[in-house]
C-alpha cells in the first residue's frame, strides 16, 4: 500500500477546493448523504431540465478529503450529461471503487476519466471506501427522488 | 470428519472427573467447545484484537470485516434472506426479551393476547410475562399431551382474533420433542399471526431453514451450538427489524444525535448497541464451519442413533421412567427414578465422571404439568459416544445400590 | 511488576501492522489483553467448562465458583458493599440501559427530568432519550466550558424538583476530563436524586471507590479494563436493586413460575437472566489480578507522565490543536490538525503502524458543543510508553507531508 | 470423596422414612423454604407454647434425600426445645456444614449429636449444602416469624 496511490494529487486539490460547492440555483432535486462512522455528511443538489440532463449539480458538507474530493470530481464530471448517462457514470464509478473495473462509459473523456480513477486508490483502504462512495450513493438518492437521507451502513 | 473421531477435536475429553474420564451429557445445558472456537478465539485476543466498526485504523479493519464473516455464515447456516436479518445478541434469553419488548412496545395492548406453550423455557415465558404485568396482555398455553407433544388441534382453538403473536419452541429441552413448527406457522400464517421461534435446543441439533419455516423471529444461543459463552443470534424478517423500535440504545446504533432528536443506524446495526462480544462472535464462525465439516446430516443420523440406543438401554432399567414420548424426539432424555431424588442421582452418577442435569431445567410449568417436582436430564451431543451412554446406565445402577434399592 | 515490561505482557505487541511495531492508542476505544487473561479464558474452555448455576456436576460446581469469585473480586476492585451489589451484564452499554429502563418504569413520569452533560457518550443519553420518547421525559444537559470540564455551578442550577436521576460519565473518552463525581453527589444527595456513573473510562485508568463516591449506580465495560469482550458489569446499591423490577427475564432470573404468577430471584440472579458470559466472567478476574499485581496507584503514574509527554509533543507539531484542557486530565488525547480530516490522519499514521481513532466518538452532543465533525483521538492504556507517543508524533508529521501542507 | 459419607443409612432412612411429616395440630408458626436450583420446597409447621418451647414441630414438601432427611432429623432434635436452645442448635448445624465445626450445644443426646453430624458429608458436595440447610434457614424463619419465604439462594 502507498499512501500518495489514496491521496493523488489530483484528490487533495479537490479536498482543499472543492468545485460547485454551495447550493446550485433553482435546484429540482437534492439528498442528504451520512457515514455515521466518521460523521462526515453532504448534501447534493441537482437541476434536472425538461430533457431529463443534469444542468446543474452542487453539494454542501464536510468530510475527508477523500469523500470532499470525490464529492466535487462527480460533480464536475456529471453535469450536463442526461440522467441516462449520469446513472451510467454512477455505476461505473461504484464498481471501479469495490471491484477495480475499468470505467466504462463511453461518455466521459480522457480528464475525467483521470480525476475518476484517482480515486481508485481507496480500493486498498476498505474502510474509506465509504469515502468515496457517499457522494454517488447521495446523487442517486436525488435522481430517485427519495425522502430517506443515505446512510452509508445502509448503502454498502 | 469421522463421526468416531470428533470427541478428539473437543479438548476437555482429556479431563479427568473424580478420577474417571468426563461423560458430558448436558449438553442441552451447554455444548462442549472444539479446539477450532478456542484457537480462533485465542488467535483474534492474541494477534488480531480490536473494537470493530468504529475506528478505521488496519487492526478494526481487519477485526469488523471477520466480525461480518460470521454474520455471513449464521445467514447461511439458517437460511436467511440477508445479513441484515441476523442481530448478534448475548444469549437466546436477550433475543427473546427484544422481541418481546419491541414488538409489545408496538403491537401489544390490553387484553390482547400472546400464546405461548406448556414446553416453554422461562426464558420464553417471563419477557412475555412482562407485557402481562405492564400492558394487561393475556397469557395462553397450548397444552401438550402425556406424551410431550403440543395438541395442536387445542393451539388452533386458543387463537382468537386477539391473539398478537405466537412463541414457541422448536425442540423441548426436557422431552426432547421436536416440534412441527412448520404447521403452526401455516396455521399462524392464515390468521396474520407472526410466530417466534426459541431455537436454542434446536439448532445444534436439526438443519434450520428459516425461509422453509418462515417464521419471523428466530432465537439461537451460540454456546450451545459449540461457540463460546457471550453470544446469541435474533434471526428476524427484515420487515420487522425495519417496523420495530430499537431495543438497547447507545454507541454504534444511532445514525444523527441531537440534544432534542436521535436517529437510530440502518440494520442490523440498529439493533447492536454498545461494544460487542466481539472476539466470540469471531470465534463462532468457527462453530459453523466444524458442524458443516462434519455435517448436519450427519450429526443428526449420530445423534439419533445414539438417542435410541440410550432409550433402549435406560428403559431396561428397573425402575427408570423416561419422560414423554414424543411423535418425533431428539437427543435430550429426561427420567426419574422411583424413591431417588434427580439431585442425588446427579450426585452419584457424578462421581463416576458423568455430568447430567437435574431439577426444572428452568420448565416449572411443563414440570407441573407432569407432576413432577424434578426430573434428572441426559443431553446428547455430537461428541458422545455409545460407551459414554454404557456408562450412564452403569452409573444409574449405581444410583439403586447407593439407595440401597431392590 | 516493573512498569516497563508491561507491554510483554501483551500478545499483540510481538505483531506488525504494514510491515511496523503495533503502536496502540486505541485503549479508549477498547484495551488490549494480558496473556494471563487469555491463558484463563483457553484454560477454562479447555479444561474446566460448564454452564454456571444450575447443572450439579462437578464441571458445573467449578465453574459457578470461578464465576462467583470474580464477583468477589469486582466487589473489592470497587470496593463495593456486598457481592449482590456486582451485577454481570454484557457492556456498559447494557447496564445503562438496565438502570435506566428499570428505573424509569418505576420512577419517570411525565415532565420529570434527567439531568446529563454534553460530555457525555451516546451510551448515555440514547437510553435516556428513549424515557423521553415513552414517558415524556425531559433531558437536560449541563454545559461545560471551553476547557471540556463540567460548570458545576450550572449544573446546580439545572437540578429543580423534577429531577429524578443524574447520570453522568466519570473519565471523558474525548478531552480526558476527570469528572469530580463526589462533588456531584454532594449535590445530588442534598436533593435526594440518585446518581449514575458511567465509569467506561476511569475504571481502567482511576481508582474506584463506589462507597466513598457514594453514587447509586457506576457502569463499566470490562473490555475497556484488559479484559474480554461481552463482559460488562453493573454496580447498584443494594435497595435500589431490591426496589427495581427486573430487566431481562428468563432462565436464572426466577424463583417460582406458575401459569398465573412469576417470582424472581434474589440478588444478584434477579438482573442476570439467561447463560451468562461464563468464560468472559471468569477471565476477567485475571484481569483484575493484573491490575492489582501493578499496582493503580503505579498505572496512574505512568500514565500520567506519558499523558504529560504526549501533550508537549503534541503542542510543539505545527498546527496540531489539542480539544480541551481540563483542571485534571486523563490519557485521552483527542486532537485536530488544520487542513486535514481526522480520517485521513488516522489512515496515514495506520500506515506507521500507529492505531488512533478518528470520528466522534460516539459523542455528538459533545463534537456539536466544540463545533467540529470529528477529532482525532489518541489514547493511553497501561502499556503504551514514551517511544509509541514519538512514534505517533512523526507519525503526525508526516500527515502534513502527504498532504503537502506547509 | 465417598458416596456413602454424603448417604449415610441415617439419611437414607430418613429419606425414605421422614419423621413428623404433615401438618401439626395448632401450629403457631410457619414459614416456606424453597431451593430455586432443583426445585425443593418444604413448608416447616411449629407450635410453640407460652414459655416459648417447641411443642411441636413437623414439615411438608418434597426434595432430595439430603434434604428430607435433614428436615426429618432437625424436627426429631429440636423438638421440646426451648425457643434460645433451639437458636443454638441451628447455628451449630450451620457451622457444621460449611466448616466441619463440631456441634457444640451440650442440650443434645448423644444419639441425636449422631443423626446431626450424619450429615456433615455434604460439605464435600458444595452444591448439596444448600439441600442440608434449607430445612434450618426455614426454620429460623419461621422462628422470626417472617413472611416472605426462605429462598437459599438469598440464605447462603
Ligand atoms: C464514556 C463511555 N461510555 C460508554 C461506553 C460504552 O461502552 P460499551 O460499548 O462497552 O458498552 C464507552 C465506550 O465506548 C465510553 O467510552
Ligand atoms: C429451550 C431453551 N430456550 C431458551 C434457553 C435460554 O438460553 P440462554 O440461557 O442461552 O439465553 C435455553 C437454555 O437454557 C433453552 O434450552
Amino acid at each position: 500500500m502507498d499512501l500518495k496511490q489514496l491521496y493523488q494529487d489530483i484528490i487533495l486539490e479537490h479536498g482543499k477546493s472543492p468545485r460547485n460547492f454551495g447550493k446550485c440555483d433553482k435546484y429540482t432535486h437534492k439528498a442528504r448523504g451520512h457515514n455515521p462512522l466518521c460523521g462526515d455528511k453532504i448534501e447534493v443538489y441537482l437541476k434536472l431540465d425538461k430533457e431529463k440532463k443534469v444542468e446543474d449539480l452542487s453539494f454542501e458538507g464536510n468530510g475527508c478529503a477523500i469523500s470532499i474530493a470525490s464529492t466535487s470530481i462527480m460533480t464536475e464530471t456529471v453535469k450536463g450529461k442526461s440522467l441516462k448517462i449520469t446513472k451510467e457514470i454512477i455505476i461505473d464509478f461504484l464498481n471501479m471503487v469495490k471491484n477495480l473495473q475499468e470505467i466504462k462509459s463511453k461518455e466521459l473523456d480522457e480528464d475525467q476519466k483521470i480525476k475518476i480513477m484517482s480515486l481508485s486508490g481507496v480500493k486498498q483502504y476498505p474502510m474509506r471506501v465509504k469515502c468515496a462512495t457517499l457522494a454517488w450513493h447521495t446523487l442517486t438518492s436525488a435522481l430517485d427522488g427519495k425522502k430517506d437521507e443515505v446512510n452509508t451502513e445502509a448503502a454498502e | 470428519m469421522d463421526i468416531n473421531t470428533i470427541k478428539s477435536e473437543f479438548p476437555i475429553f482429556s479431563k479427568k472427573i473424580n478420577g474417571k474420564s468426563l461423560v458430558y451429557l448436558d449438553s442441552s445445558n451447554s455444548s462442549q467447545k472444539p479446539i477450532s472456537v478456542l484457537n480462533s478465539l485465542d488467535n483474534f485476543y492474541k494477534n488480531e484484537f480490536s473494537n470493530i466498526g468504529r475506528s478505521i485504523h488496519s487492526l478494526a479493519v481487519n477485526a469488523t470485516n471477520k466480525f461480518e464473516e460470521t454474520r455471513i455464515s449464521v445467514k447461511k447456516f439458517i437460511n436467511a434472506n440477508s445479513k441484515e436479518e441476523i442481530i448478534f445478541t448475548k444469549n437466546a434469553t436477550e433475543s427473546i426479551n427484544l422481541v418481546a419488548t419491541t414488538f409489545g412496545q408496538q403491537n401489544i395492548n390490553k387484553g390482547d393476547e400472546i400464546l405461548i406453550t406448556e414446553l416453554e423455557h422461562h426464558s420464553n415465558y417471563v419477557p412475555w410475562h412482562y407485557l402481562r404485568e405492564t400492558k394487561g396482555a393475556v397469557i395462553k398455553f397450548a397444552p401438550i399431551n402425556d406424551d410431550g407433544d403440543i395438541i395442536i388441534e387445542k393451539l388452533k382453538e386458543l387463537i382468537t382474533s386477539k391473539t398478537k403473536i405466537i412463541a414457541v419452541t422448536h425442540l423441548s429441552n426436557v422431552t426432547g420433542t421436536i416440534v412441527p413448527i412448520k404447521e403452526i406457522v401455516e396455521i399462524a400464517r392464515k390468521k396474520n399471526i407472526p410466530v417466534l421461534v426459541d431455537g436454542c435446543q434446536s439448532a445444534p441439533h436439526i438443519k434450520i431453514d428459516v425461509k422453509d419455516l418462515d417464521c419471523d423471529f428466530y432465537a439461537i444461543s451460540c454456546h450451545k451450538v459449540y461457540g463460546p459463552t457471550g453470544v446469541g443470534i435474533l434471526y428476524a424478517k427484515k420487515k420487522w427489524l425495519e417496523k420495530l423500535p430499537p431495543y438497547i440504545g447507545g454507541g454504534g446504533m444511532i445514525s444523527e444525535v441531537k440534544k432534542n432528536k436521535i436517529t437510530y443506524a440502518p440494520l442490523p446495526e440498529k439493533y447492536e448497541a454498545g461494544t460487542m462480544p466481539t472476539a466470540e462472535v469471531v470465534a463462532f464462525n468457527e462453530s459453523i464451519k466444524f458442524i458443516e465439516s462434519i455435517g448436519m446430516e450427519n450429526i443428526i443420523n449420530h445423534e439419533k442413533k445414539l438417542t435410541n440406543y440410550a432409550l433402549e438401554n435406560l428403559k431396561n432399567i428397573n425402575s427408570v421412567n423416561i419422560i414423554g414420548n414424543p411423535k418425533n424426539k431428539a437427543g435430550v432424555i429426561s427420567f426419574v427414578i422411583k424413591g431417588i431424588h434427580p439431585h442425588d442421582i446427579s450426585t452419584i452418577v457424578d462421581e463416576e465422571g458423568v455430568a447430567i442435569r437435574a431439577g426444572h431445567h428452568c420448565c416449572q410449568i411443563l414440570h407441573d404439568r407432569l407432576n413432577l417436582p424434578a426430573t434428572a436430564r441426559a443431553s446428547i451431543g455430537m461428541y458422545n459416544t455409545k460407551e459414554d451412554i454404557d456408562v450412564l446406565c452403569e452409573a444409574i445402577k449405581n444410583c439403586r445400590k447407593v439407595f440401597e434399592l431392590k
